[in-house]
């Protein structure tokens, strides 16, 4: 699954775009947001208020206990500040 | 019923966009359009960096304008987003609807710019004249409370 | 805050009244307008004519741009409207509003258009295609409606 | 005082204005509209429907009841149909 990071997530992370491959047990957005805290200190900095980052699969909203499944891209962002 | 979606690094001009929605269509009796400006913050700001998610930013205004579309019976609608470094007093945002009347033409407008602040995937960033490097700016209650209006 | 009220017998330029709300003036970050064309009426109208009563038009518009101030924090208000033989496809009337955020540029020029619809003097009388000349254009329950929403 | 009429109220009276001399028993507007019907046919048409007939006196809206003592201009006119 590609991940890719926006704002101050992508700042954070301290990259625009990854592979990942978590674990099965990893199975809602919510579970990747935990597991990717434990991939290290950028990671734990950039989910520590896990709850404000939006998630879009496959370039649509999604909420955090949805399904990672089908994912191919999903990607974690601040809350949308444009117009 | 044509929809114009762009985004987009250079600036636009607003009066083509309107008159591509007006001219030659004597059934368009209102014409609604919003434009938003960088502003300069008191003199504390030298720019805006506008980032975005190529891609879902088109899809999700694509999606505003549907559902815009499905509550009310306008002509055309334009919306243009600019992204990368933009300076004070510049445009960053135009949204323009065309119909029959204006009721319609004033809801439908209004609802896209609300729903494209809280949902097009869009970050703005400052960028200060002292030549520091500003925050990301910060998502505002008053927006995600301007959308219960349309519930 | 500047306000510019004119009754002019000529068309008008949209962008250059956008342009003077905004141009060299950083602090504004919202500009909604509105335009309002003749329509051709499923091609029976030839043109509408416009009557006014001169010197209260100015007056009511002035006293209506008034009231939006009182109630809204906006910057500057232009409102252009036009009289005498008005071709399908013509702009008849123009409402622009700057201001620091999007919610009071829009409620102010909605405002303005709604008030403007039911108390400025203005009438229209139809012209229609065959030659014949058509009825004094009634007012509708509906600008009466959108009334209420100000209250 | 001065009268002015627009739209079908002008086309009907047949003029656009004229100066009026009421007697002094027409107090209000609802008094001069009900004493303009008796000053001829083409008053009788303009002013049958006298409720729909707006007023503005010296350039102001005015309701019916509204007295006409100080007016140096007093309009009448259909419902406004601008915009």
């Amino acid at each position: 699954m590609k991940a890719v990071y926006f704002a101050w997530v992508r700042e954070r992370v301290g990259k625009p775009e990854e592979i990942l491959t978590p674990p099965a047990s990893v199975i809602t957005v919510a579970d990747l947001i935990a597991w990717l805290k434990g991939q290290g200190e950028e990671y734990a900095y950039a989910f520590e208020n896990g709850h404000v980052i939006r998630v879009a699969i496959d370039q649509t909203h999604v909420k955090h206990d949805a399904l990672i499944a089908d994912a191919r891209e999903i990607a974690f962002f601040p809350p949308m500040t444009g117009g | 019923m044509s929809t114009v979606i762009r985004i987009q690094r250079e600036d636009f001009d607003p009066q083509a966009e309107a008159d591509a929605l007006t001219k030659g269509r004597p059934d368009v009796g209102a014409l609604t359009t919003f434009t938003g400006f960088c502003r300069h913050e008191e003199g504390a700001l030298s720019a805006l960096e506008l980032e975005h998610y190529p891609g879902m930013a088109e899809k999700e205004l694509q999606r505003i304008v549907d559902e815009a579309r499905k509550r009310w019976p306008v002509q055309g609608i334009t919306v243009l987003h600019r992204y990368g470094k933009i300076m004070p007093g510049e445009r960053i945002v135009f949204v323009a609807v065309s119909g029959g009347h204006r009721g319609e033409a004033f809801a439908a407008c209004e609802f896209i710019m609300d729903f494209l602040k809280t949902s097009a995937p869009f970050w703005k960033r400052e960028h200060k004249v002292d030549g520091s490097q500003g925050e990301w700016v910060e998502a505002k209650d008053a927006d995600d409370k301007a959308l219960e209006r349309w519930k």
